[in-house]
């Protein structure tokens, strides 16, 4: 079962990264980086409960993961509300090389 | 069992897809709220309660509310905008990068999974428990949260101040906010609910010594409770007396925790080093501070920019 | 199994039906008003008969005082939630569906 | 062992940050008090490292290594967190000048913002724990988002933006190999680690996916793209900070975890794609910095080129020669690189503030201090460049004489070629300095602190070169990576 989630784990990790390469808008890649953040400390767990007896150490990892991607987004909202009025756009123009 | 594991995963990932995919970004949020629910029950699912309560107060909950807060301050068109169907970059840097990442991830994904042939999980489990009954806790999550990893945790509580400082750095929000609606009921319900908020974050924290919780979900719910309150049109008048002392609840878990640290250093025991017959006690100081500083720092983090008194 | 087993979930399987039917007003009835209709009134009591079921399989009082509060606060924050929505929706002007003749 | 040196060293910068961030102390003043302190703290590290060198550890919890983590440190993080201190004192003394000047408003949070930049890299600098790491590069990539963000104009913004979304998934990236390396041993201690490890597809992975995280944050080539807007439009202090040292404890992370954790692998192959990276960058880097009309703009591309060029040591390494040499080359490549690039953003700030701009071509004339400040950058320069006796010189020669005695014949050519380019678009900023022109009459005055600052990193950056010997003999001639697993 745990293989199960180790590969589901993958599959998010790959669409989420999908997400974030092909998607223009702003609001929409700080979602996939979080989907891809969550399929991360997925597969953390689930390597904790594949280990005998259960490993609690992922559990700690992923507790301060959480917490600290909860920070993170926080901080890009913030920024991306603030782009949004400067600009009026939800995406980033590609970058200049000058 | 195995079934349900499959619907959870098969929901998962079509909440992924949709996520990513649906045409507005209302309907965005909505399936990554989504997820993150789902993704508490996986958690239950894989034994991990603790984590289940974070994804569900902090994960899926307080993220949530943060998505839902951006949406209302983007003008109502925005939020209901389909995808356009333009590409991210252009310039050859742009094509050099995004092919680089193509190919390199595409191979990695392909040695990824067969790697996972490859792993045994030792894990530490055996070793953890052995050493438990030393660390005056009984939950072992919040045993290697506050006392075999503590300095993981003293890091991840500055992150959180952090996140402040640079949240406020960004600007500032008038205050008090103004409430469009009046909403008799909500007011109501809040009175009625705020002092479940109270008991629920009070027990939570206790618990954490030896059931799943302690500081994080516990500051989640406090969170939770002033959002509430915030919504419910009840902002207390902001002074620089009130500033002053908002300043200190925040810094507070981060200092008390440091200093803890620090003063068991110099009384020669090594930094954050517990000395035995008093390390559920010195865990539950530091828990308490850092529950009621987390829940204001995540309440500050949804407000979204330094309360400014001269504004209200 | 014993009685009580089967009574806990006959009740959970009745629960999951108001849930269904709950589900099916949110998917096919035509309003904003409707729908929240649906929702709270069937899922409120599809949780209760879940929760109940669940207190009967448990066995416990504790366990089953704990189910009763959960119930109560869930329908407490529906039924403010709904509310919310509903009146929400009224000041944005939106009319309540009328059957076209 | 002393137990206070790496707390006082993480945890100075952190409460410092607290007490700005709760307005009790001023944020100069506390800049300056915990450099004092830290010097103290850095001084009794020396001690410490080259009396009971060459490893040190400490358990903060005090707990055995693979349920708790240590902190680690030999001469060669000594160094590191002493180039660290000179740039973020110096930094703090340039705002001081700078500040007023050019952002009042945003004055009261970019210290606190400063202090945790500086505690996080310190935290890195010393940490021996893989997530532990994590932990320290989300906290650095916070604070760096919050500084370049600090002017809040839109292109600052956008730059901050950008910076966000890739240096947070170059994280995740990371974490993903630490996840594998944890679901193969159930341990996160380097050492305890390196021990252990053989090669293995799913190690090979978690390498890759490491490293790429890594190299994301290092901006070195298919991935550097974020770096230039975002050292060139964040403020001045917070681009010296940045390019000087942010992106090299990315680079120290990286090297520690390929030449301790991962040296099993670093055989020919991971060496020459390492290697061709660097080379990518230092052309890429080059060849950008040569195109650009703003001053800052070329020093923030030539941090790409200079970290190419510091990645050659990983080719080098694997030739056998001598391993030793082209590990302290780096090293003091890496340290002259940091007070070089600080200096020469310095310079670059003061520039802008006596003309009101920096384009390159208008930048003739004015007297005065500005003397001075073109003195800095020559000087600089020509340690970036590599040009005897300075710091960065030593460093490259180091480099150089590794990969003669290794045979690496294609990376002495890589390496001269690279000091050539260097070296024009170095001359390409200069070269404004001794054009003939009347004097300007619009120069504003700049506060002689600025001036004095970046004089202070030009010439510490090729002082360094004088202290070559010393500096050799501290790092040793043995090369012991890492310290023993058991602590």
């Amino acid at each position: 079962m745990t293989a199960y989630y180790l590969i589901l784990a993958g599959v998010i990790l790959a669409m989420a990264f999908h997400g974030l390469m092909t998607r223009a808008n702003l609001l929409r890649k700080l979602m996939a980086l979080n989907i891809f953040t969550s399929a991360v400390f997925l597969f953390l767990v689930a390597l904790a409960r594949m280990a005998e007896p259960l490993d609690p150490i992922p559990h700690a990892m992923v507790l301060t993961g959480i917490v600290v991607t909860v920070s993170t987004t926080a901080v890009g909202l913030v920024l991306l509300l603030k782009l949004y009025r400067r600009t009026g756009s939800l995406t980033l123009q590609s970058a200049d090389d000058d | 069992m195995v079934l349900f594991d499959l619907i959870l995963g098969l929901l998962l990932v079509v909440l992924v897809q949709k996520c990513l995919s649906v045409t507005d970004l209302f309907g965005a949020v909505i399936s990554f709220m989504a997820f993150g629910l789902l993704m508490a029950v996986a958690w239950v699912r894989l034994e991990a309660p603790d984590i289940a309560l974070a994804e569900a107060a902090i994960g899926s909950g307080l993220t949530g509310a943060l998505l839902f807060s951006t949406l209302g301050r983007l003008p109502h068109s925005e939020a209901r905008q389909p995808i356009a169907s333009r590409t991210v970059g252009s310039g050859p840097g742009y094509w050099l990068a995004a092919g680089f990442w193509w190919v390199s991830i595409m191979l990695l994904s392909v040695a990824f999974f067969l790697s996972l042939l490859e792993l045994q999980a030792p894990g530490l489990g055996g070793y953890l428990q052995e050493r438990l009954s030393e660390s005056g806790v009984l939950n072992p999550v919040t045993a290697v949260l506050l006392n075999f990893r503590s300095l993981d945790t003293v890091m991840e509580i500055a992150v959180l101040l952090l996140a402040v400082a640079v949240v406020w750095s960004l600007g500032t929000v008038g205050w008090p906010a103004k409430q469009k609606l009046s909403l008799p009921l909500l007011v109501g319900l809040v009175r009625l609910l705020t002092p479940v908020f109270l008991l629920v974050a009070f027990s939570l924290l206790w618990r954490g010594n030896h059931a799943p919780g302690g500081a994080f979900p516990s500051g989640a719910v406090l969170a939770a409770a002033s959002i509430l309150l915030l919504l419910a049109g009840k902002t207390i008048r902001i002074y620089p007396l009130t500033m002053f002392w908002l300043r200190w609840v925040l810094a507070a878990g981060l200092l008390v925790f440091v200093l803890a640290g620090m003063s068991l250093m110099f009384a020669g025991y090594g930094f954050l080093v517990y000395p035995e017959q008093w390390a559920g006690t010195m865990i539950l100081i530091i828990e308490v501070s850092a529950g009621v500083s987390i829940g204001a720092m995540l309440m500050a983090l949804y407000i979204g920019g330094e309360p400014d008194f001269h504004a209200g | 199994m014993s009685a009580a087993d089967i009574a806990g979930a006959a009740l959970v399987v009745v629960g999951v039906l108001f849930f269904l039917s709950g589900t099916l007003g949110l998917l096919r009835f035509p309003d904003i008003y409707t729908r929240i209709h649906a929702l709270t009134k069937a899922d409120n009591l599809g949780l209760g008969l879940i929760c109940l079921g669940s207190a009967v399989q448990s066995g416990s009082l504790l366990t089953a005082l704990k189910l009763l509060l959960v119930w109560i606060l869930v329908l407490l924050a529906a039924a403010a939630g709904a509310s919310l929505i509903a009146q929400t929706a009224h000041e944005r002007g939106i009319r309540p569906w009328e059957r076209q003749e | 062992m002393a137990d206070w040196i790496p707390v006082v060293i993480i945890f100075g910068p952190l409460l410092a940050a607290v007490l700005v961030f709760t307005q009790t102390v001023r944020g100069v003043t506390a800049t300056l008090v915990t450099g004092g302190i830290l010097l103290i703290g850095l001084v009794a590290l020396g001690g410490e490292v080259s009396g009971q060198g060459p490893w040190l550890t400490w358990q903060p919890g005090g707990w055995p290594v693979p349920l708790g983590l240590r902190w680690q440190a030999d001469f060669f993080s000594v160094a590191m967190l002493a180039m660290t201190f000179l740039v973020a004192v110096s930094g703090g003394l340039f705002a001081i000048g700078f500040l007023p000047a050019a952002m009042p408003s945003a004055a009261r949070h970019f210290w606190t913002l400063w202090l945790f930049t500086w505690a996080a890299m310190n935290s890195l600098l010393l940490a021996a724990d893989l997530f532990n790491i994590y932990v320290g590069l989300e906290l650095m990539a916070l604070a760096a988002v919050g500084l370049i963000s600090l002017t809040r104009e839109t292109e600052a913004l956008q730059a901050a933006m950008r910076y966000f979304l890739v240096t947070l998934f170059g994280s995740m990236l990371y974490l993903l190999g630490v996840a594998l390396l944890y679901g193969q041993y159930g341990m996160l201690d380097q050492a305890a680690l390196a021990a252990v490890i053989e090669h293995g597809l799913a190690n090979g992975v978690a390498a890759v996916l490491m490293t790429l995280g890594l190299l994301v944050k290092t901006a070195l080539f298919p991935v550097h793209f974020w770096l230039p807007s975002a050292h060139g439009k964040a403020p001045v202090p917070v681009s010296a900070l940045l390019s000087a040292v942010v992106v090299a404890v990315c680079f120290f992370v990286m090297y520690r975890l390929w030449s301790g954790l991962f040296f099993v692998f670093l055989a020919e192959r991971p060496a020459m794609v390492l290697g061709a990276i660097g080379l990518a960058s230092i052309l890429w880097g080059g060849m950008q910095a040569l195109r650009q009309q703003r001053l800052k703009m070329i020093v923030a591309y030539s941090t790409i080129a200079q970290f190419g060029y510091v990645m050659l040591v990983f080719p080098v390494f694997v030739a056998d020669g001598a391993a030793f040499l082209a590990w302290h080359g780096t090293a003091m490549m890496v340290l002259a690189h940091g007070l070089a690039k600080a200096s020469l953003f310095f310079a670059a700030g003061c520039l802008s503030i006596a003309h009101g701009h920096d384009r390159i071509r208008e930048l003739t004339g004015g007297g005065g201090r500005l003397g001075w400040v073109w003195l800095a950058f020559a000087l600089a320069a020509a340690s970036i460049v590599g040009l005897p006796p300075s710091g960065g010189f030593v460093g490259k020669w180091w480099l150089l004489q590794a990969a003669v005695l290794g045979e690496a014949w294609f990376w002495v050519v890589v390496m001269v070629l690279a000091a050539l380019l260097t070296g024009s678009y170095m001359y390409r900023g200069l070269e404004a300095a001794w054009r003939p022109a009347p004097p300007v009459e619009a120069v504003r005055p700049v506060p002689a602190i600025m001036v004095a600052v970046t004089l202070f990193c030009a010439v510490g950056s090729v002082a360094m070169g004088f202290l070559a010997v010393p500096l050799e003999g501290f790092l040793g001639r043995t090369f012991q990576p890492l310290p023993i697993a058991g602590g």
